[in-house]
Formats: structure tokens, sequence, C-alpha cells
């Protein structure tokens, strides 16, 4: 079971105009395995987000999630099918409260009309109301649930996106960049909780550029560079790779 | 109290207030004559005033106010053909008699008992005016036809009126243009006429819109007499359709120069009018608001109301009946008479711009 | 009641019924200028039902809202492709040609107008505001109204979080279309007359207003503009000729503190916080 | 002294982001000021720009006093920002947001070797000169931010969080250039989570916390206060799980 | 005759075309639904009425007219952009068309809702080659709306303060902090789009001879469609769609009747905008935020 791939891309390739991004790239993600995304900038590790998450098509290749090909599925029902995720640029919805942009994460899992036609906004027992703030518990974000999330810090806006791409209920999170301009404190706790989350049985892909998180928070990292993999394997064994070290790490950090 | 009220819708602000704000010039004039002449059954008559920016739904709220607060004897407006649909209904509701001095759409007070209008028929002044017309030997063998789409009278004015009447005189109608009501351009219209040149081009439309025709007709070389029905008697519309306006041709209900008490008339309004900054000239619209306060008196006299308030409901069915049955009325504007339907039955003049002068071609009493 | 309060009562019932026609696209991000077109809809098709069918006004009315609301349903389609003031300006146009067809369709009197037979007063129609009041706000309440919000604030976001965008956009329009309908037919059903000439631009654009100035983010914005709109040229009736002059001052003047309308999120929010804020505070530095 | 605030005050409603902070950054020199999520930096950094209006407090430039809420005054007498969250221009292409930074500079005339020398350090941006900045990864529209600032040529840059989102190679070529910059006479005022980075540049440096100014000193200083090493340095850097 | 109908349609489009540009510059440019436009476009109109009225020389009397129109526009910025960028688009619609209708009201107040005839001191301001007639007015709106327009078209393109424009479009705090002075540079977008709704409504009162409060509305809604048909923000589009809708009204009274005319010009902008959502000029890719 741990072995069969969650994710896996097969020979995805995607250009914009006439630059291509994504060059016929294939990578597996194991069920459980807490991978990173790394490389420079525009490598199109967001580009490979957005085409797991459908924001675009992809030019050619094969999307699959647990063993289902999603390449075709429109990006509303991904979600549904197994895959959600965290954006670079903070996307929170700006008119409403932290609690209700947590309750729009569990969008996906709403089907019946008896749900939709639910007062949520007027009432605080109901079960989806009940597990967002657990969940905001859990993150420590529970005394800002009525707060509106456009003045909050920007940690605490990412802890939100994370809570709202958790609650639809997939197994796959795509976390793009979660410890940027988080200190290093925020940023070992933000570890810790992610590790949480993927011991409950996420798997969690990271894209991240801060080498130290990616060290203690990932098992296998997958490095692109123009649009192609250049390296992958433990943390450890990317960092000593040359080819890393030329194109992304530069020199003082090795 | 020794007051008797009269209630009067009009519009003081709004689209078209230029028309209707010195008719309250009119009714004030006629208040004070009555007054000065000793009141009503002993009482004095006074005008309870209520802005309807022109909108129908503020004219039924000044139907209401007027009827259930201001407990008045009568109403006097509201002024447009909008305006009167909705009010004529509620009027009708709360049994208290409305009298229009402008809405001219036809049929309008037909259906109800409460519901009069103080206008004139515009097949039989259009009439009158073909019948002068040829009198006078002003050719008229041939004819186009112009009128606003979007608005009631204008195009019953262009889709019956005219026809009926041109057949009727054996004038061959060559061309038929419309237009809409917010129109500023006419020279598509002007163009199309302007390839048949006929001897009178008919429009069925406000002022505002024959203005702008006859000006765009002239720019293109179009020599046509302009003929029309009261919708555009302007009482300043020689001046303002310039040199273009020559021989303009129309019916109107009122025309200032026929007679002492209209001269008369004429001078008080514009005295008043001048030291409220007002429009000077009286409009038909003027001369028919006066006429309605009179009619309305008249009533009252006869139905010895005393305003009382308990007595409200039978005083105004009274007043409805003595209105519904006057006949040959002395009014300013002639001799009136109501028909059936509540509307009033009176002369038409026949006037012509000549000069930027209004000049009157003819005069037709009432044929009963 | 006194006439003239029974009067202007029914404008302002009415005008509510309005505000919610437009507030509903706008909680979409959508500024519908040919919601006349729509009011003009039901307006007709109720009046035309209970005058020669003899249906009963009510039944009318609501049946005139449901037609209003399928015909929404079916130009948002092509509608709904325009973004922005391109979707504005494609909502105006649809309005103009609505008006044009009914001065066009002789049927129903054409530029003559069409009057109504049956009657309904200012309590049945201060029911059905009411009606349409308590929908609204109870819809706001739920994820429908929350998916609203995001839809409205972030269409790309919302979509990867499986909200139908498209659907939802389209609900909002048929919906307020729906409103516009009903009122509509509850106008033409008092007033006993329609014509075409009522369901113009500037009637839209009216509306449109009255949302803006009350606010678009809460469902008691609306309320509050079409109250202002209703009620400060009858506080402003004794300035005669210049009533409509300060009326339009005052607009002004009031949106330049207050840009996103009188009543804001954040307003209400920060009511609430300052009712239950101390707590919190505490929890979150203690 | 080239910049200094005074006892400055920024508040949002209720909320103190900024209680009379007293920073000073001289000519020549690098200033660091560190702090946690909401600690107020960004306010101090805005409010010293004039884009937020402080509620007490002076900002001083080169002595003289700078008025309440005047951006355009300000970037007129040398002062640049990158802002938090980039704040690009997504509708324009890369060069013109880059031409646009230029904007308040009186001197225009090494306009064009200036732009050379940007895409020169940032070949992505040379790469996408022509596209709109809407395509950029954001990595990319953080070089165009600090690009688009280093157009002005400003006497002193404030940056706030530039290596946000950079690539590590791209982060240690950021440093260095910010070093280089001071070394050519540009002044800098620095917000950083990367508190490393930024105390090996920054010649002094502040810590905030909940809008108070609770340390400052020399980089050494700051490193021999335990508990502000422990909070913004991370010191047990080799988590363990 | 049909060549009289297309010069009609023209000289008609002309018109347009100017409130079109009026338009485009501040909800193309500054992202501003600008609704005081037709009201400054009626200002302008009935000040020409009235400064020839009193007697006042004509060339002064049209310079006069259009400088109250920038003035009207320049005092609309003062009131309205400064307080409500970058919020929702549609909000300064409210603002703004609480202007018009304090123009109107003022207008109203003070000369009443009648049409006012303008006596031009011209014998005949046009020009009839063999049995054509051609309007100088319009001809000259026409004539100038194309200079003018391919002037602005280079300014935005090409200069700083054309980027600089484009970037208080689309971010005005953004632009703040690059040093872009908003509250110098927009209010001289809105004293131009001024001058081009003024212009069209001191043009408008010659041609046709005749002002009143609400004679900018109709302009105003034609002006808008004509922007959009044309594509927003593209002044050579305001240009197109001004002259489209100028001969789709004129041929459809030509060729149908004036029932038509709201169902052919109307539909056609609809139809534009159901097979290109942007107009026919228009940026057909809509900027967003990346992920
Ligand atoms: N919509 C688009 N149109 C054109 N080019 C695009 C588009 N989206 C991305 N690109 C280009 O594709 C490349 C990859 O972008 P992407 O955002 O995936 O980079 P990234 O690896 O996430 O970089 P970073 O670490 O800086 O975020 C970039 O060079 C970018 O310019
Ligand atoms: N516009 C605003 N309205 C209300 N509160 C605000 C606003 N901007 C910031 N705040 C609050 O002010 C405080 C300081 O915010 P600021 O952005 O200055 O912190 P920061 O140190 O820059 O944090 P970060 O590291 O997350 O960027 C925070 O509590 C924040 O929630
Ligand atoms: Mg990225
Ligand atoms: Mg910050």
């Amino acid at each position: 079971m741990a072995d069969q791939p969650i994710l896996s891309l097969d020979c995805v390739s995607k250009s914009f105009g006439g630059l291509n991004v994504i060059k016929n790239l294939s990578f597996d993600v194991r069920c459980g395995q807490r991978t990173a995304l790394i490389g420079p900038n525009g490598a199109g590790k967001s580009t490979v987000f957005n085409l797991i998450s459908g924001v675009f098509p992809v030019n050619s290749g094969r999307i699959s999630v647990n063993g289902n090909d999603i390449t075709n599925v429109p990006s509303r029902k991904r979600m549904k099918l197994g895959v959600s995720r965290s954006f670079q640029n903070i996307r929170l919805v700006q008119h409403l409260s932290v609690l209700e942009n947590v309750l729009v994460g569990q969008t996906p899992r709403v089907t019946s009309l008896g749900d939709i036609l639910y007062p949520i906004r007027m009432t605080s027992g109901s079960h989806w109301q009940c597990e967002a703030m657990e969940v905001l518990e859990r993150a420590g974000l529970a005394a800002f649930a009525r707060d509106h999330v456009g003045n909050l810090p920007y940690g605490v806006q990412k802890q939100i996106e994370i809570a709202r791409a958790l609650l639809g209920g997939a197994d796959i999170l795509l976390l793009d960049e979660p410890a940027a301009g988080l200190n290093p404190q925020e940023t070992e706790d933000l570890s810790t909780r992610l590790h949480q989350i993927a011991d409950s049985g996420t798997t969690i892909v990271v894209v991240e550029h801060d080498m130290q998180f990616v060290g203690a928070f990932c098992e296998y990292v997958v490095v692109l560079n123009f649009g192609e993999m250049i390296a992958e394997g433990t943390p450890q064994e990317v960092r000593r790779d040359p080819h890393v070290i030329e194109a992304y790490l530069g020199s003082d950090v090795a | 109290d020794d007051e008797l009220v009269l209630g009067y819708v009009t519009a003081k602000t709004g689209p078209f207030v230029s028309l209707a704000k010195t008719n309250e010039i009119a009714a004030q004039m006629a208040v004070d004559e009555i007054n000065a002449n000793g009141g009503i059954n002993g009482k004095k008559l006074r005008l309870e005033t209520f802005d309807s920016a022109g909108k129908p739904e503020q004219a039924v709220v000044g139907v209401r106010t007027l009827a259930k607060d201001k407990n008045v004897l009568g109403i006097i407006g509201p002024f447009s053909s909008s305006e009167a649909r909705v009010a004529f209904p509620i009027a009708e509701r709360l049994k208290v008699v409305t009298m229009s001095m402008a809405s001219s759409a036809p049929r309008l007070a037909e259906p109800f008992k409460y519901a009069f209008r103080n206008t004139s028929n515009e097949g039989y002044m259009f009439a009158q005016l073909m019948k002068i017309l040829a009198e006078e030997s002003i050719p008229s063998n041939n004819a186009a036809i112009a009128y606003a789409t979007d608005d009631t009278i204008s195009k019953v004015m262009g889709t019956a009126v005219f026809p009926a009447i041109f057949e009727k005189t054996g004038t061959d109608v060559k061309a038929v243009v419309t237009f809409k009501l917010s129109a500023f351009d006419f020279s598509p219209q002007v163009s199309q006429l302007v390839s048949k040149p006929t001897d009178l081009v008919a429009v069925g439309a406000p002022p505002e819109q024959a203005i702008k025709l006859v000006t765009e007709l002239r720019r293109q070389g179009h020599e046509g007499r302009l003929v029309a029905g009261s919708t555009i008697a302007a009482p300043d519309l020689p001046e303002r359709m310039g040199k273009a306006g020559n021989n303009t041709t129309l019916p109107t209900t009122f025309f200032a120069n026929l007679n002492d008490r209209t001269k008369a008339f004429s001078e008080v309004f514009g005295r008043r009018a001048r030291a409220e900054g007002e429009r000077t000239l009286p409009a038909q619209f003027d001369a028919a608001t006066y006429d309605i306060v009179l009619f309305f008196a008249h009533a009252m006299e006869q139905a010895n109301v005393t305003g009382d308030p308990g007595k409200l409901e039978d005083e105004r069915a009274a007043i409805r009946d003595h209105l519904a049955a006057m006949r040959n009325f002395p009014a300013l504007e002639g001799e009136i008479s109501f028909d059936p339907d509540g509307d009033a039955l009176k002369p038409v003049y026949i006037v012509e711009i000549r000069d930027g002068e209004w000049n009157l071609l003819g005069a037709q009493p009432l044929e009963q | 009641m006194s006439g003239y309060v029974e009067g202007i009562l029914v404008i302002l019932l009415l005008n509510v019924i309005f505000a919610y026609a437009v507030y509903w696209p706008l909680a979409a991000g959508q500024l519908n200028l040919g919601v006349a077109g729509f009011v003009g809809i039901g307006a007709y098709v109720s009046a035309y039902a209970s005058n020669e069918f003899g249906i009963p006004p009510y039944i009318a009315c609501v049946g005139a809202g449901f037609v209003a609301f399928a015909l929404a349903l079916v130009i948002a389609v092509p509608v709904l492709r325009t973004k922005g003031i391109y979707l504005a300006l494609a909502t105006f146009a649809f309005g103009q040609v609505l008006q044009s067809l009914f001065l066009n369709l002789e049927i129903v009197g054409g530029a003559a107008g069409y009057p109504v037979i049956s009657y309904i007063g200012v309590g049945g129609i201060a029911v059905c505001t009411a009606a349409v009041f308590l929908i609204t706000a109870f819809l706001d309440r739920t994820r429908f109204g929350l998916n609203m919000v995001a839809v409205h604030d972030d269409e790309a976001v919302s979509d990867l979080f499986g909200i139908n965008v498209r659907a939802y956009q389209a609900l909002a329009f048929a919906l307020g279309a729906g409103f516009a309908g009903f009122g509509g037919a509850l106008y033409g059903h008092h007033f006993s007359y329609i014509e075409p000439q009522n369901y113009s631009i500037l009637f839209s654009i009216s509306i449109v207003l009255f949302v803006l100035l009350g606010g678009t983010q809460t469902v008691v914005g609306p309320l509050v503009g079409a109250a202002f709109f209703t009620l400060l040229p009858e506080v402003l009736r004794g300035s005669e000729e210049w009533r409509y002059a300060i009326f339009a001052v005052c607009i002004i003047v009031i949106m330049i503190p207050r840009p996103q309308g009188l009543i804001t999120s954040d307003q209400l929010s920060a009511l609430r916080q300052f009712l239950v804020r101390d707590r919190l505070r505490e929890e979150r530095h203690g | 002294m080239l910049l200094e605030t005074k006892k400055l005050q920024v508040s949002y409603g209720r909320i103190e982001a900024v209680d009379q902070v007293s920073v000073s950054v001289e000519a020549g020199e690098v200033v660091a000021v560190l702090g946690a999520n909401g600690a107020g930096k960004s306010s101090l950094l805005n409010a010293i720009y004039g884009l937020v209006g402080a509620r007490g407090g002076e900002v001083y430039f080169e002595g003289k006093k700078l008025p309440a809420r005047s951006t355009h005054a300000r970037i007129k007498s040398g002062l640049a920002l990158v802002p938090e969250g980039r704040r690009i221009l997504v509708s324009l292409t890369v060069d013109e947001n880059l031409r646009l930074g230029a904007y308040g500079r009186r001197d225009t005339s090494n306009l064009e070797d200036d732009l050379d020398a940007i895409y020169g350090r940032f070949s992505n941006l040379r790469d996408r000169r022509h596209m709109l900045a809407s395509a950029l990864s954001g990595g990319e529209q953080q070089m165009l931010a600090i690009g688009r600032s280093l157009m002005a040529k400003p006497a002193l840059l404030m940056l706030d969080e530039p290596s946000l989102g950079l690539s590590p190679k791209l982060v240690g070529e950021l440093f260095e250039l910010l070093r280089e910059l001071n070394e050519d006479g540009l002044s800098i005022l620095l917000v950083e989570q990367n508190t490393h980075k930024a105390l090996q540049l920054a010649h002094r440096s502040y810590v905030l916390e909940l809008g108070r100014c609770v340390a400052a000193g020399t980089p050494d200083e700051l490193l021999r206060h335990g508990k502000i090493a422990e909070a913004y340095l991370g010191h047990s850097n080799e988590v363990t799980h | 005759m049909l060549e009289q109908q297309l010069i009609n349609g023209l000289m008609l489009g002309g018109i347009y075309v100017l409130v079109a540009v009026a338009f485009t510059l501040t909800i193309g440019i500054l992202n501003f639904l600008n609704f005081s436009i037709p009201g400054i476009f009626m200002l302008s109109g009935v000040f020409t009425w009235f400064l020839l009225k009193s007697g006042v020389h004509w060339a002064l009397a049209l310079a006069g007219a259009i400088a109250i129109g920038a003035a009207a526009s320049f005092v609309v910025e003062r009131f309205t952009y400064r307080w409500m960028r970058s919020s929702d688009h549609y909000v300064p619609l409210v603002s703004s068309m609480g202007f018009l209708i304090l123009f109107e009201n003022l207008v109203l107040v003070q000369w009443g809702s009648d049409l006012q005839r303008v006596v031009t001191p011209f014998a005949d301001l046009n020009i009839r080659p063999g049995s054509l007639v051609i309007s100088i007015p319009q001809l000259v709106s026409l004539v100038l709306a194309v200079c003018l327009v391919a002037g602005l078209q280079q300014l935005l393109q090409r200069t700083q303060m054309g980027r600089a424009l484009r970037a208080i479009a689309e971010n005005a705090t953004t632009a703040e902090i690059l040093g872009i002075g908003v509250v110098s540079l927009v209010p001289a977008v809105f004293v131009i789009g001024g001058l081009f709704a003024a212009l069209g409504g001191m043009l408008f009162a010659l041609n046709y001879q005749q002002v009143h409060p609400f004679m900018g509305e109709e302009v105003a809604l034609k002006g808008i469609s004509a922007m959009v048909i044309g594509g927003m923000g593209n002044v050579w589009g305001s240009v197109l769609g001004g002259l489209l809708i100028g001969i789709v009204e004129v041929l459809s009274i030509h060729f149908l009747n004036a029932d038509f005319v709201d169902f052919t010009v109307y539909g056609l902008l609809l139809l534009i905008l159901f097979f290109k959502p942007t107009g026919l000029l228009g940026a057909s890719k809509i900027v967003r935020e990346k992920f």
C-alpha cells in the first residue's frame, strides 16, 4: 500500500505561448511520503501544482491520483478526487471571517441540498462548525475565528490557508511555500504541525525554498530546473548533488 | 373651519416642470378671484398642493395624502398621462374626484366614475385644422406623417388620427417616419422626407420633438408646412422654433388674444409669473387648470358643500355628479361640457406661427 | 394609517424588493443594469395572467417571479461570458431590448400601457416584502451565501474548492431577476396600470444606486439604501425645486467617507467584536 | 543621521501596531528590523514611507521632518521601498514595471544602463522583459519588485522581506548585491525573516515585539542576548522528531 | 438618399465617439465608472446656449462652455475618485451619478426643463456638396475626435505618463509606492475626459441647436455602448464603436423604423458581447494575479 504512488505525473508537458515551462516531467509521490518539490525560481514548481489541481490543462501527459486518471477532470472536481492545495500568494476570501474561510474549505464534502441550505452562519452547533473550530484550535487559531482575514498577520493567514486546504478531506495536500515569510521559530512550529497532519494519513507535497525546513520535514525531494527533473532522492542526497548546488543552492549553502 | 379645500397634485420638480409649474399660478389666480368674490357658499376656497415630481408612484401618494389626510373635496391634477393612469384608479377607490389638465391619452378616464379630464379630443381638433386649411386654401394635397412611437398620444396621432383624417380630406400620405421621444438626431427621418417632398408634415409628438424635427427639416431644405395636434401647443413655440417654425399650424384649446377675458387672464398671469420668475405667456394647460378650479367651484356651489369632514364622502359624490352634469359652462377657454367618459368637450382654435407670433386662423366652437 | 404614510410605505416596500433584486447579482460580483427589464417581465406576465385567465393575483405574482427567474437562467448563459463593466453593459443592453419589446407588444397595449384589474393593497405588499427579505437573509446565512461571497471575492480559488462558480453566478443573477419580476408584478397589481416607459435604464440605475449606497456586503445594506433613497426626498419635500439637487449633494457627501456603502461587513463584525472582544483579546495575547 | 523616527505610533482601530518606536539609520549603514509575525515591522516601514498615517511621533529624513502621508515627497527626497507582498503591476510588462520604478527619479540620463544592470543581475527578468508581469513566478516577481526599487536610485532603500520566495542561491546573491550596493554608499533599512543573513549584513538591528522595540544593538550584542537569539534565530536548528 | 444616410450615420457617430472617448478615459484607463460625463456634456451644451444668448462673442462663448465642462470634471474628481479608488469597479457609479443628478437639477432650477433653442451667429453651419448636406460641427467633432484619439493612444502606450496611468488603473496604492502622483495625474485625466465630453456637448448644441437638462443621457448611453463595443481602454475602439452605432442607428431608422432602433443598436451590442466578451478591439486576455 505504502509503495503504491498516490500521485503520479507521467510525461507531463506544459507551455505558455512559445515558452515550454514543463517538459516531459514524470515523478511519483508515494502514499504518506512527505515530499518536497524544489528548484530555482521559475523552474515550474507552482506550475506543476497548477497542473495537478487543474488550474491549467496539460499540453500532454497524464496525471493520476490514487490510480485514477484526473488529467481531464475539471478543476472543480479534483478536490473530491483527492488533491487540495494552498497558494504561493495568499488567496483567502477577504470578506469572510477566519472560520467562514475554513468552512469554504469543506465544500467538496458538502453534497446534499440540505447542507447547502442549512443556516450554517447563524448557528454554531453543526458538525461542520465543530469540525472547523477543531481544526482551528489545533492550529492555534481559535482566537481569530471571528476576525476578518484581511488584516491578520501574514503567518496567521498562511496557517488559515493550510487549515482550509486540510478540510477538503483530500488525501494529498499541495502546499506552495508554506514557510515563506515565517521566522525560524514559526517555521519550526509549522513543521511540527505538518508532521501531525502527515501522521494522520495525509500525503503532503511542499514547494519550498527554506532548505532547513525541507531537511527537517521531508523524506523525499524532487528537484526541477527549467521544467525538467534534475535530481530526486532524500534531502541529504539532493543536497550533495552538484547539479542541485549549481542550479539551486548556490555555493554557500553546500 | 370656514374653508373649503381642493387638492392639487403637480410637478414642481422632474422632467416637465416647465409645463406643469406655471399651472399653479393659474390655479391660484382662480382661487383668489373666487375668494375675492365672496368665496363658495360663504366659505373661502384653499388649495392644498402636493409635489409628485412627475413620478406616477408619487402621484398616487399625492392622491392618498390629499384624500385621506387633508380631507380635500376634489383633486386637481395630476399632470401627465402616466401619472393620471395610476392616480385615477386610486382616486376611484377613495371616491374622490380627480381632474387632470394635460393627460391626453385616449380613454384614460373612461373606466372611472371619479376621473375627469379638462383636455380635448385630438381627432376632433385635427379635423377642424384641416377644415380651416381648406377654407384658407392652403395647399394640402399631400402629406407626410412623423410621430413618436414610445408615447401613447403621439403614437395615436401618428397611427390613427392623422391617417383617418387625411383619408377623409383626400390628402395623399406619401411617407411615414417614426422616432423615439428621446431622439435628438432627426437626420435619417428627414432625409427620407426630403426625398418625397410634401405640402404638409403632420407631427405627433410633444413640443420638443416637433422643434427638433422642424429644425432638421429646414436644414435639409424641406419647405413643407408643419401641422400637429394640440400636443405641441406651447405658448413660446414661435420663439423656440425660430425661423424654422414659420407656418407651423396647430389646434389649441386656448388662445391668449381671443377676447377680453383671455387677454385679461394673460395679463394677470404674466404679471404673477414674472414675479415668480417663470414663463410669462400662459400655456393651454395653465388655462385648463384655471378652468378646472372654476368647474370645481361651480360644482361645489351647486352641491352646497360645507367642507364638514363628517359629510365628506357624500359631498365628494355630489361634486362628481354636478361635474358630470355640467353643460356649456362659460369657462375661460370657452363654453365647456363634459361627455359621459368624464372628458371635457371644448372649443378649438386653429393657430399658425407667422414671423415669430401666434396668429389665429380660425375658431371652431364646440359641436355638441 | 394616514394616506401619506401608506403611499410612501408602498413605494418603500417595493423598492426594498427591487433592491434585493440587484443585491443578489452584486453579491456574486455582477452589476445588473437590466433589472428594469425583469421588473417589466414580472409586471406584464402577472398582469396578463390575472387579467386574461383570472389567476388570483398572489399566485400570478409568484408565477411571474418564476418566469423572470427562468428567463434569467437562460440569458445568464451568454451574459456570464462577460465580466465586470462588460457584463453591466450586456445586462443594460438586454434591458433595453426588453423595453423595446414591451413597447411593441400590442397584446399588452404597447406604448399605451396595460391596465391591471386585480388589486393588491399595502398589507399584501408588506407580507411579500418581508418574505423577500427573510429569504435573502436566510440564504445569506447558509453555505449558499457563504459560497456566493467566495465566488465574488475569488472565482479561481472558489472553483478549486469545488464551488461551481458558473452555477452560483447564474443562480445569483436569476434569483435577483426572480425578485425583480415578483416586485414588478406587485407594482402592477397595486398601481393598476403598467406601461413600458416605467422599465427604463434610469429605473435600473436608481435601484442599483440604492444598493450601492446602502452597501453590498451585508444583507441589511440594500434595506438601508432603499429606505434612504425613498425617504430622503420626502424629508427634503420642503425644499421644493432644490429637492433633488440637495438629494444629490447628500449622496455625494455620504459616499466620501463610506465608498463601500452605508453598511459594511467590517462595521458589523467590528460591532460584534466590540460586544465579545475583550475575552478574545486576552486569549490571544495571554 | 539619514533617517530617524521619534516615538512613531501606528494603530489600526484599537490595535497598536507600532507603539512609540524610535529607530535610526546613519548614512551608509545597514539596519535590520527583526520580529515575529505581526510584530509591526511592515507597519513601521509603511509609516516611514507615508503609506499609512502615523498616529503619533515624527519621521526625519536628512534632518528634515517628513510630511504625513506623502509618499511622493519621500521618493523625491531619496527613499524607496520594496513593499511586502511585492505589489507588482500585473497588467504591465516586466519592462514597464522596471521603467516605472524610475518614475520619481530626477536624473534619468543613465536609465537604460541601469535597466541593463538589473537585467544582468536577474536573468529571468531579461528573458521575460516583454511578458506581462502576471506571468512571472513568485520568485521572479520578487526579483522584479527589488529591481524596480533599485531603478529609483534611492539614498535609502527599505526592503520588506526581500528574500521571500527566492531560491537559496538567489538569496545568497541578493545579500551579496545588497552588500555591494551598501559599499557603494546606499543605506539600507531591512526587514527580514532570514535572521542569519540579515544579521550578517546589518551593522545594527532592532527587535520588535507586539509593536514595541524590545532590543537594539549590533548583531553581536543581539546574539549574546539569549532570549532574543532563541526566539528569532531558531537556535535549535536541527529539529529532531 | 443612401449616401446622405451614411453621412448622417457617420456624423451622428462622431458625437458618440467624443463621449465614448470621455468614458474610456475614466473607465478604461482609471477603472472608474464615471457617470457624471453625461452631466458634463449637458453643462457645456447648456452653457454654449446661455453664453451665446447673453451676447458673449461666439469664440469666447464656445471656449467658456468647454472650460466649464472641464472644470466640472475637475470638481467631480475632487469629490469622487479621490475617496474611492481601489474598491469594486462599480462603486464610483453612485457618487458620479450623484453629480449627474446634481448638474441636471441645478440647470433645472436655473433654466427649467424646456428645450432651449441655441441661436448661433453663423448663417448656415452646413456644407452642401450637390444634393448632400454635411453639418460642419459634426464634421469637426469627427475629425477632432480621430486626431485627439490618435494622440492619446501614443501618449498612453509610449510615455512614462501613459505607464503611470495604467499603473494607477491597476492599483492606486502600488502606483503611490512608486511615487506616481495619483493626486495630480488623476485630475488631469478627469480634465481631459471632461474636455472630450464638453467638446461633444458644445458641438451638439451648435449642431442640433437645442439644449435641455437631460440631453446628456441618451447620448451617454450610446457613447458608453460605443466604448464597450470597441473595447474598453482602447481609444481606437471607441472610434470604431461610435461610428458603428451611428450608422446602425441611422440605417435601422431608414430601412425599418424607430421601434427597431433599440432592438438593433442594443441587440448588436449584446451580440458582440456574446461573441467577443471584451469588445471588438479590447484585450482578450483578462489579467489576473497568479497562484
Ligand atoms: N500564465 C503564464 N504565462 C506565461 N508564462 C508563465 C505563466 N505561468 C508561469 N509562467 C512561466 O513559467 C515559469 C514557471 O513558473 P512557476 O510559477 O511554475 O515557477 P516556480 O517554480 O513556482 O518559481 P518560484 O519559485 O519563483 O515560485 C516562469 O518562468 C513563469 O514566467
Ligand atoms: N490594515 C490593517 N488593519 C488592521 N490591522 C492591521 C492592518 N495591518 C496590520 N494590522 C495589524 O497590525 C499588526 C502589525 O502588523 P504588521 O503587518 O506591521 O506586522 P509584521 O511585523 O510586518 O508581520 P509579518 O511578519 O507577518 O509581515 C498585526 O497585528 C496586524 O494584524
Ligand atoms: Mg512558485
Ligand atoms: Mg510584514
